[in-house]
């Protein structure tokens, strides 16, 4: 099964849901994704692992990137979420994936993307009273010095 | 009364044994390094002396001229006593071991029940080192030690009480002559006792794989943490003390003591003392370190009642 | 032996961020009751270097050498996720010789890692430093090896984008036999001193149990995920490089216990050598190196790459936008998702356990701070 | 201040006929004591620990130079060897630290990244330039990223020399 | 209950055989290699220290660019006829992660890695190097500390 698949196999229960041309990836409307991933995780599609999440800053919005992955089916889907950089907020998926507890502490430090009712969304490497969110294109910070 | 000569006599003899601990207690730091570098392949220490022998002669001086750090909310008193509470029984132990037919400070004639009670309240300066230090590793590390010895003491004390029955006597000299036809470890009965004794009092002195007290992987440094400098060495000391008097017991209650042929009485029970630290060194770079439970559960389920059958069964002997 | 109404104070100890089983600066706040694990709260980023902002201002061939101190005890797997993943990119076919020479090197550096994570599980176990010099003496010889290969001892920057940076040096082949023979005894050797030892089945039989649906939920990869009865390895399933050409099995546990992990490691030593050997037989002459001076300079695009390192998966998802410096780029660190699992883990065990169900799980914190 | 002058009535065995001979003599043997067992805290942050485990493993075998106990409390050691980068949120447990050794105290700093944050000097928000900017002094520095163990055992006995040369000591 | 009198006979043996192990390596010569008096030559490929051969420099710069912590710095001058030529070279040791990405890069290989691996000091100082001067690592070269 590919990526494409996937993409109609939810396209089908999720009309709302499109494809970025780019990266094929299955792009969702932030309010859906916790449906998405509800379903994504169900019997027909049983992705039981979400392998990663990560971010992109966009200058003008943020990308949330999730990896799913099926061990019965052995297959993989990449689902993105547009966000727009000064509101960034997702409902937290760590009710259907534990793994996804550190990994949105982990976007949320560095990109300071808020998910909703995380059990604990604290800084996970910076310090706590660290100011700012490094990965974004605009970050400054006097320790950080250009390579020339 | 104590007159000036019998006074002169006492201080050579103290200082003739504090000579003794501390030659044997720096000689068994350099020989524990030599042994385990060697077990891991590798040489220890080389550059110091030759083959590193004033290896632990620099340590010791370099550890007395450190600076003594008090930290802060420790409980004074107790922490300053810890370390000589450990040491004083380590080396008081020393009046009634017997090196050789007439080398004995003094030949108690409750010999080893003297040596085991003032052994056992070695532990007191471990507790208060591991409560006063106002740290939890080494209150975690006091805590264990405590339970350990008192769990230890048990089979300890049933598998020399298995010897005393053979020799009849406390007096150490008494046990020592009592095996001069043979030694108490070809006896079966003894044969088991000598290994319970041994297993229960490497667990007493705290050694690897029973050293939950300091275990360095778990609880940094245990009970010691917090010591630097002089205080700490004096636990080193101790540590390494205690393991001579251990093995000197294990030699003398098992393997017939100074006695045999040839060489002079000291030489052999020398030879023998360092046979065991040997055999405890060995057995230290090797395992890993049982868990406070499972210890408990060693001492309690399986060392307890081997010992008490084995005593039952040498009394049966004995009667017979 | 729980009594319900009966409540004593919990002790609060901070292990960390300097202790000496913690693998590096991870640091571990713990809720004691008595000697048992009440709650384990887990605080990382002590090593936060910030790899990925460093990333997006180096270009792609600048970057190889961070990749050495993301995972610095198995380099040559970083190096070859991170120039896999480019390729990726690229779409760039690699000849066939470089693919060989980057399945051996790989795979030895999987040998040092395992050995490695033994040696230190052990230590942690309390066995008083001799398996960990053991492993040590042994991991030694895949350094000289690599010394000999690459020029460095850890930090081997080795690969690069089309190929590696050299050939297989004049008659290492011979020295990579010798070490295939001079191995296969030591692991015995291990065998003999850990594996049967009752001491240290005791300590880990039944212990830090990590259930398979845990395993997956929590994205656990790896060894960790093998042990757990999951048979599951990129090298097979998703087989990238030449491995599909070899012939190896994947060792799997049962329990998921302490054990189990230590086990799998143990067969994945073997394992390992087995392909060396095969690959040593099987390598085609041809060319492998590329030059490092040639400007890599991707189409806009995104790619996500993850390969089996030895301490599971290492993703790699990079942004390009057409210039000469990644866009964005995500290292998906193993390590990251194996240690998330340990405050389920230590629930209920005692204090010693968790320092060895932390050796278990064989966390390395470079490339969990990244 | 010179060791030998810490020990009480230094000043009284000055005095003495042959005095400032055998006061020059103990702190030699105190100065040889000092250099020849500087035993290191157990304390590595990255990359450069693991030189630093295999230069205290058998095919290097730092205990040769009577350096191979590792004392994991910092009470107990003489020096540390800072082995590895230096993170911002580690900053503070590496001061505090040093501050927890007793006297005499050295530092060897091992690795580009301890000297100066080495490879992770650019570009990164979150890497301490260096060990000296965290206000620690060092005493060697011992270049390399990760330096060998042959390179660690030659700052070692630089160390060694510095103790040895050591003029009334500051420390 | 026979588990734990199969334990208590099997444990003993397993233990011992773990002693055994310990004990023959206890008997094998150590594998050390006894630093100051015994060294090992470095291999071919080993990336020591950067040094240069100024004659072969053609002032490309490429060194300079693919360096990935900057530690390089080279400027150039125009010598008296109209030739370029090195005016300073400045080597960064403390920045410099080994990585040997401008030795391979130097198409005249005027820029190697040399055998050099005995490097420490006391000044900080000493770590910056001008690649121009011959004598820049004479103190590291012949070590004299033992």
């Amino acid at each position: 099964m590919r990526q494409s698949k996937v993409f109609e196999l939810i396209k089908l229960k999720f009309p709302q849901v499109s494809e970025e041309d780019l990266t094929k990836a299955v792009i969702v409307p932030q309010e859906l994704l916790p449906a998405v991933a509800n379903y994504l995780k169900g019997q027909d599609l049983s992705f039981d692992n979400l392998h990663c999440i990560t971010a992109v800053d966009r200058l003008e919005r943020i990308e949330l990137v999730y990896i799913f992955y099926s061990f019965k089916n052995r297959q993989q889907a990449i689902v993105k979420v547009y966000l727009p950089i000064d509101a960034a907020e997702v409902e937290s998926l760590t009710k259907f994936y534990r793994s996804a507890d550190w990994f949105e502490r982990e976007v949320y430090d560095l990109f300071g993307v808020k998910f909703l009712n995380h059990p604990n969304l604290a800084r996970i490497l910076n310090p706590q009273d660290w100011k700012g969110y490094p990965l974004r294109k605009n970050y400054t910070n006097p320790n950080l010095i250009r390579k020339p | 009364m104590v007159t000036l000569s019998s006074l002169i006599v006492m201080v050579l003899v103290v200082s003739a044994v504090l000579g003794f601990i501390s030659a044997s207690a720096m000689f068994l730091i350099w020989w524990e390094r030599k042994v385990s570098a060697h077990i891991q392949t590798r040489f220890g220490p080389m550059r110091v002396g030759w083959h590193g022998v004033l290896q632990p002669i620099a340590d010791a001086i370099k550890l007395l001229c450190k600076e003594d750090i008090v930290p802060v909310g420790v409980d004074k008193w107790v922490w300053w006593l810890a370390p000589f509470f450990v040491t004083v029984p380590a080396v008081m132990a020393f009046v009634a071991i017997p090196f050789g037919k007439n080398l004995i400070v003094q030949d108690l004639n409750l010999g080893i029940l003297y040596i085991i009670a003032i052994t056992s309240t070695g532990i007191f300066g471990i507790f208060m080192a591991g409560w006063g230090s106002n740290n939890k590793y080494s209150l975690l590390g006091g805590m264990r030690s405590a339970a350990q010895i008192i769990s230890y003491e048990i089979p300890l004390l049933i598998s020399i009480i298995t010897v005393l029955l053979f020799s009849g006597s406390l007096s150490m000299q008494k046990i020592v002559t009592a095996q001069a036809k043979y030694w108490f470890i070809l006896n079966p009965s003894l044969f088991v006792a000598f290994f319970v004794y041994i297993i229960s009092a490497t667990a007493e002195v705290n050694r690897a794989p029973f050293d939950l007290p300091e275990a360095e992987s778990e609880l940094v440094a245990g009970f010691h943490t917090e010591y630097s400098g002089m205080k700490f060495a004096m636990f080193f000391i101790a540590e390494y003390t205690n393991m001579f008097t251990i093995s000197a017991i294990a030699a003398t209650l098992f393997l017939g003591g100074w006695r045999g042929p040839l060489l002079p009485g000291p030489v052999w029970f020398l030879i023998k003392t360092y046979t065991i630290i040997f055999v405890l060194m060995w057995v230290r770079w090797t395992f890993p370190r049982v868990r406070v439970d499972q210890l408990m559960g060693f001492a309690w389920k399986v060392l307890t009642p081997i010992s008490l059958v084995n005593l039952i069964i040498a009394g049966w002997f004995i009667l017979k | 032996m729980k009594m319900s109404n009966m409540h004593s104070e919990q002790l609060c100890v901070n292990m960390g961020p300097q202790h000496p089983s913690t693998h590096g600066v991870l640091y571990l706040d713990l809720r004691l009751d008595g000697e048992e694990v009440v709650d384990c709260i887990t605080h990382i980023g002590y090593l936060h270097r910030s790899m990925e902002k460093i990333a997006e201002n180096r270009t792609y061939t600048q970057f190889i050498p961070f990749t050495d101190r993301l995972d610095y005890v198995a380099s040559m797997n970083n190096n070859l996720a991170y120039v896999l993943a480019v390729e990726k990119l690229l779409n760039l076919d690699v000849p066939e010789r470089a693919k060989y020479i980057r399945v051996i090197v790989a795979e030895l550096n999987r040998i040092a890692s395992h050995l490695l994570a033994i040696g230190t599980f052990a230590q942690d176990l309390g066995a008083f430093a001799t398996p960990l010099f053991y492993c040590f003496r042994e991991r030694e010889k895949v350094i000289e090896i690599f010394d000999e290969v690459c020029g460095n001892r850890l930090t081997y920057n080795y690969m690069r984008i089309g190929g590696v940076q050299f050939d297989l040096p004049e008659g290492i082949d011979r020295r990579i036999k010798d070490f295939i023979k001079y191995m296969r005894p030591k692991i015995n050797d291990y065998e003999g001193l850990l594996t049967n030892n009752p001491i240290f089945l005791e300590r880990t039989k039944n212990i830090g149990i990590l259930s398979k649906e845990t395993a997956i939920n929590y994205s656990i990869t790896g060894p960790n995920l093998r042990a757990s009865g999951v048979q599951w390895d990129l090298r097979k399933d998703e087989p990238y490089l030449v491995y599909d050409k070899f012939e190896f099995a994947i060792p799997t546990g049962k329990n998921g216990d302490m054990w189990d992990r230590y086990r799998v490691r143990m067969d994945e030593l073997s394992q390992s050598l087995k392909i060396i050997e095969q690959a040593i037989a099987g390598i085609p002459e041809a060319q492998a190196t590329v030059k490092a001076g040639r400007m890599i300079k991707p189409a806009a695009g995104e790619v996500y790459f993850r390969a089996e390192s030895p301490r599971g998966e290492l993703g790699f998802y990079i942004v390009s936008d057409g210039s000469v410096n990644p866009y964005r780029l995500k290292i998906r660190a193993p390590s990251f998702s194996n240690l998330a699992v340990l405050r389920e883990l230590v629930k209920g065990v005692k204090v010693a356990d968790v320092v060895g169900i932390l050796g278990s799980l064989d966390i390395l914190m470079g490339e969990i701070d990244r | 201040m010179a060791i030998t002058e810490q020990i009480p009535g230094a000043e009284f065995i000055h005095k003495l006929p042959g005095g400032p001979v055998v006061l020059a003599s103990t702190e030699k043997i105190f100065k040889w004591a000092k250099s020849s067992s500087l035993w290191p805290l157990t304390f590595g942050l990255a990359c450069c620990a693991i030189e630093m485990i295999a230069a205290g493993a058998s095919r290097f075998d730092i205990d040769r130079f009577g350096a191979g106990v590792f004392r994991a409390s910092p009470r107990q050691c003489d020096v540390m060897i800072v082995a590895g980068t230096i993170s911002v949120k580690m900053g503070e447990c590496v001061k505090l630290l040093y501050e927890q050794m007793p006297e005499p105290k050295y530092v060897m700093a091992l690795g580009n990244c301890a000297i100066s944050g080495g490879i992770f000097y650019y570009d990164t928000y979150s890497v301490v330039k260096g060990t000296e900017s965290l206000g620690i002094p060092v005493d060697v520095y011992i270049p390399g990223c990760p330096p060998r163990p042959e390179n660690l055992f030659f700052g070692l006995m630089k160390l060694q020399e510095i103790v040895r040369k050591e003029r009334h000591a500051a420390k | 209950m026979k588990n734990y009198f199969k334990r208590l006979i099997f444990g003993p043996i397993d233990l011992i055989k773990g002693l055994i192990v310990t004990f023959r390596n206890l008997i094998t010569p150590a594998i050390t290699l006894q630093y100051p008096t015994q060294k090992q030559a470095m291999t071919q490929r080993y990336r020591g220290l950067i040094d240069l051969y100024p004659v072969k420099c053609i002032m490309c710069s490429q060194c300079v660019k693919i360096c990935p912590t900057n530690c390089l710095a080279l400027t150039h001058k125009e010598g008296p006829d109209k030739k370029k030529e090195l005016e300073s070279f400045k080597y960064k040791m403390e920045l410099c992660c080994f990585c040997g990405l401008c030795a391979q890069v130097c198409p005249t290989a005027a820029l190697y890695m040399n055998k050099i691996y005995e490097i420490a000091t006391s000044n900080r100082k000493e770590l910056e190097i001008n690649l121009l001067n011959p004598d820049k690592y004479a103190e590291w070269a012949h070590p004299t500390v033992r």
